[in-house]
């Protein structure tokens, strides 16, 4: 099993880098620069899928939160430990590039307008979700704490994406994902794509390697004798 | 009707209430808990009636597992805490009409009246919790437990506040449940009460079992020597 | 059905419980009088219309009345122990859930109908906008509130760390609701037509639906030990 | 010293919970007080110790009047009642600082760690209340009552949940503070235990007292059957 | 001089118990927070400029402090019944009476602190008016407030007909607070010169000292049974 789990993993992580390694030659050389910003917009190609990596790892953690609050299996809270941390990963990759972009568009690295608050509240929730499996008293119980917190906290997710047109909103609106279709440049959206789908490889590889780490940890220990003498009865 | 612990661990963080508890009762015994302070008797109760599950080990019923999820399990269960569980600006009545009706009884006039009756404190029926002395509110905490009529029962030093009189009823009730075939726990640190009313007697420490026997063999009487003796510290 | 009847009853015991108690009502109706108070002496009536105001001032008191609530709605089950007695009994998790959501509710709606006396008292916001529209907005919001209310409220209870997370976790939620029935409410204020206000009330209503259910299916997360 | 109540009435509402009771405990004196749930024994203890002042009748501390509202009063008083007082979100080492702090101990520190020292739960000093069995939450309520070793205690059923190693160890502490001089005035519906330990016994029955006498005496015998005899309804 | 240092200890461990205990704290915070938000968002700011509901606000938050704390100061004393325990000691009334005030203090401090930071935050209030200026004007109003919060709590606990006394007793005291507080702090805010302001400094220093001196000496007749 975690050898399978290793080269799959290593397979994931590969396809993913050499992907992004893609998309920066594509970034650089051959995608072409956007009117009002110029090259500054090159930074969408990481900000944007960056953010749809994290949205996919969230649902991943509260997909198998829910599986693991219902049916108290082990493999499931592994599986959203693992993605939890590839949330916080990707969310932080998010929330570093869109600053940054925003020092250049907007003038400021950050401003308290609903998308960024929502966002950072977001990271805080999945930050929040170690800590808290971690200061409960009893282990189980701090699992299915932690479960609860990482569903309630997707639900975030829908609204970050409605916030934008919700509330008056510094923030640009969907150019890919809306009813009427993309309203981007054939070759941005190649790129764009191109460099989520390497994100997305490059997650599911982590999260592949954490799994099998984390279930391997979970593995009882060769214990020692009395304890083993015990768990027989 | 055979209630069983089987193996029961529950741990508060780092400190092991319960580590490794076997204990079965039958039906129709009455079966004390004793052992000094924190020894863990509350928390075992806590882990048969499956308020609380254990960390590891499992509850069984007549041989299949039951959890504090099910519903008819619970059902089943009555409980007397080291609190009353009564809420206070709600009058006796209004307590217990409000357990009998979450317990699907379906005279619970009747039920209330009958088990404010068994425990003395009929007159009582109007007044607020607030308004009662101790005993009056552990006598009615004891009426709440019997209202559904449970098979199983737990008790956590139920005698506490009762009066000579109170607690000479508690044990006749005690004893007709038995008769009827219930599965009882006490937990209680009167040896002498103990060692009369129950049948077995399993003594707690530091969250072992370390003694387990019925209270008419000759080791009843080592056994309150041994207690007495091993009990000096509380942590 | 009878579950929903003996959710019915826990609803019953909690008012009845808040009543006698009598605190935290009161608590609230005094401070929803003086935010009336405070607003008609403190603002220039010439420069800002009361209106402008009391939207964003009904929306604030019926926050303050679910977040108040959400710590308190537990404390008379814990006086003396008796959620665990509750608990043992077969009522299911849900019920247990949507009755105390309904308690919570109850006494937003009273509330909220005092804020609004209080408002076209001292703030002189009369015969402006429908009673039933206003109402339509509020019904979303105020349920949505009353549930996500009693789920933290049970949270904060049940862990030390959960308390400090409360406020991360509530805000996200929170935010949109308050946002989306402010602007709603200005809007029946000012007597704009249903059609610019239908599409807000259409998330209040899909906020409500949703904290229900899932607070309703996670709540026993927080009971079962 | 000589702690004398003199025709204590005291009501709750229409309820006369004391109905004009006269009680007397000298110093170097245990007197017990029992009777049936609801009789009005914990109400008497309110009103000796000032917490609550009589509807009518005095209490007089060697013939002069005393009152809670006295702070030299209240400060030679120790009182362990029905709830354990303590704060349950702060350590027992906290609990304990603080109150002797109130009492002005000063040396706190060395006062606290023997008082736990005394009941036997000096390893808990760094453990919070709220995550403490009810035996041991007894036995600090017991050590926070004797800190700061005072003349008069009062006792509302302090063996209450502790176990028999706890509940000997403070029968010892308390006929040491009798032989010190102390007055101990406690309350418990353990008749035997009463009868072993106590100089004198009070029995009260619906606010009145209806029996006053040493436990020497020929008389206990009779008593016990009288008190069994008379409290079958607690209200 | 001792007994002030034994009020000091009341102090901190109330202040202990509501960090522990977190929950008071934390639902201030975020209705404090979603406060800032909720007029942030809720109020156009074109016709609305957000200076002009700030000084309002915060004396709501103030208030929304006092009133949660007043009910609230008193629960951690009867959680296990440890007041009747501490009145037992030969602690004074007075020094009680200003410990807890001492403490409910503190926390509507650090609450009005917070309401200073998100106002800045969400309404675009910077800049406006010296901090010193501002602190002269809510030092006496917070003090008054903690003070007539601690001795109101105690009453509401104390009686069941006080509770419902309540807000009719407390209304005639706290709407000129609240009323001359919120013109005073609108006044810093516009930064008016010092001497159209001191004149209601002046009364809000004669009720803190007289609430304060006033609640000290009249504490025992809520403790004294
Ligand atoms: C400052 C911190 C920022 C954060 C936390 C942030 C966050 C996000 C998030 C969460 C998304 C995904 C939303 C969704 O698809 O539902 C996103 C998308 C996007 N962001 Fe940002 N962003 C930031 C700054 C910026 C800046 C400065 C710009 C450009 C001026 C920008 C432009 C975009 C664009 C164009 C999208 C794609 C919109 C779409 O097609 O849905 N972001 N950002
Ligand atoms: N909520 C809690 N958090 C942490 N530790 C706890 C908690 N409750 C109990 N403990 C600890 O677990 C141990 C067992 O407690 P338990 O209440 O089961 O003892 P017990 O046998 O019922 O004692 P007692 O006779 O005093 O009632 C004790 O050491 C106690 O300190
Ligand atoms: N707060 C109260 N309000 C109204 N009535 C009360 C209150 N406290 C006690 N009573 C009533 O006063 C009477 C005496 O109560 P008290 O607590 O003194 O009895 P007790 O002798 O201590 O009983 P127990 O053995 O049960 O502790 C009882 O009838 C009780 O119902
Ligand atoms: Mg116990
Ligand atoms: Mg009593």
């Amino acid at each position: 099993m975690s050898t399978r789990a290793r080269i799959a993993g290593l397979a994931l992580v590969t396809a993913g880098v050499a992907t992004i390694l893609v998309t920066h030659w594509m970034m650089a050389f051959w995608v072409p620069s956007e009117a009002a910003q110029g090259v500054v917009q090159r930074i969408f190609y990481v900000h944007v899928p960056a953010a749809w990596t994290t949205f996919l790892a969230v649902g991943i953690v509260a997909l198998a939160s829910a599986v693991h609050l219902w049916l108290e299996d082990e493999r499931a809270d592994a599986a959203a430990v693992a993605a939890a941390e590839g949330a916080l990963i990707f969310g932080a990759i998010m929330l570093i590039t869109g600053p940054l972009w925003g020092r250049i568009a907007w003038g400021t690295y950050w401003t308290w307008e609903p998308r960024l608050t929502l966002t950072l509240l977001l990271w805080f929730t999945y930050l929040g979700y170690f800590l808290i499996r971690g200061s409960v008293a009893d282990p189980r119980r701090g699992k299915r704490f932690a479960a609860v917190v990482a569903i309630v906290g997707s639900l975030n997710i829908p609204l970050i994406h409605v916030s934008v047109e919700m509330f008056r909103s510094l923030h640009p609106g969907p150019v890919v994902i809306k009813p009427e279709g993309p309203t981007l440049h054939a070759d941005m959206l190649a790129t764009l794509l191109t460099s989520l789908a390497g994100f997305t490889l490059l997650f599911l590889g982590l999260f592949t390697f954490r799994y099998a780490v984390e279930r391997l940890r979970r593995r009882p220990l060769p214990a020692a004798a009395g304890e083993a003498g015990e768990a027989l009865i | 009707m055979t209630l069983v612990g089987r193996g029961l661990v529950c741990s508060y963080g780092p400190t092991r209430a319960l580590d490794g508890v076997d204990i079965v009762a039958g039906g129709g015994e009455i079966v004390a808990v004793v052992g000094p302070n924190g020894a863990g008797k509350t928390t075992l109760l806590r882990a048969l009636s499956g308020e609380r599950r254990p960390d590891r080990g499992d509850v069984l019923l007549d041989g299949s597992p039951v959890s504090g999820a099910d519903p008819g399990w619970r059902g089943r269960v009555g409980l007397v805490s080291h609190r009353t569980g009564l809420y206070r600006k709600l009058t006796v009545a209004e307590n217990l009409t409000f357990f009998a009706a979450l317990h699907r009884i379906s005279d619970a006039r009747h039920a209330v009246a009958r088990s404010l009756e068994t425990v003395g404190v009929a007159t009582l029926a109007k007044t607020r919790v607030e308004a009662l002395s101790r005993g009056q509110a552990q006598r009615v905490a004891l009426a709440r437990s019997l209202l559904h009529d449970p098979g199983i029962l737990f008790l956590d030093e139920p005698f506490t506040g009762l009066d000579p009189a109170a607690a000479a009823a508690l044990e006749s009730t005690l004893r007709a449940r038995r008769a009827a075939g219930g599965v009882i726990i006490l937990v209680t640190h009167e040896l002498r009460r103990c060692l009369g009313l129950a049948d077995r007697v399993v003594v707690l420490q530091r969250g072992h079992k370390v003694y387990d026997g019925e209270t008419g063999s000759a080791d009843a009487a080592d056994l309150l020597r041994f207690f007495t003796a091993t009990s000096s510290d509380a942590s | 059905m009878s579950e929903l009847r003996r959710a019915w009853l826990i609803t019953r015991k909690d008012l009845r419980l808040e009543f006698r108690t009598g605190g935290r009502l009161l608590s609230m109706i005094a401070f929803v009088v003086l935010a009336g108070f405070l607003f008609a002496f403190a603002l220039d009536h010439n420069l800002v219309p009361g209106r402008d105001v009391a939207a964003a001032l009904i929306w604030l008191v019926i926050l303050f009345a679910s977040t108040a609530g959400a710590g308190r709605i537990f404390d008379a089950e814990e006086e003396e122990g008796a959620f665990r007695h509750l608990l043992l009994t077969p009522v299911s998790r849900p019920a247990v859930f949507l009755g105390k959501t309904m308690a919570n509710l109850i006494v937003i709606w009273l509330v909220t109908a005092l804020t609004f006396i209080s408002l076209t008292a001292f703030l002189d916001v009369r015969d402006q906008g429908s009673l039933t529209a206003h109402a339509a907005v509020l019904l979303p919001g105020t349920i949505g509130l009353a549930a996500t209310g009693t789920f933290f409220g049970r949270m904060s209870r049940h862990s030390s760390l959960g308390d400090t997370l409360l406020p991360v976790l509530t805000f996200p939620l929170l935010v949109p609701v308050i946002y989306l029935g402010a602007t709603s409410t200005a809007r029946v204020l000012l007597e704009r037509p249903w059609t610019e206000i239908s599409g807000s009330v259409r998330l209040l209503w899909a906020f409500a639906v949703g904290s229900v259910f899932i607070g309703a299916a996670l709540f026993r997360h927080l009971t079962d030990e």
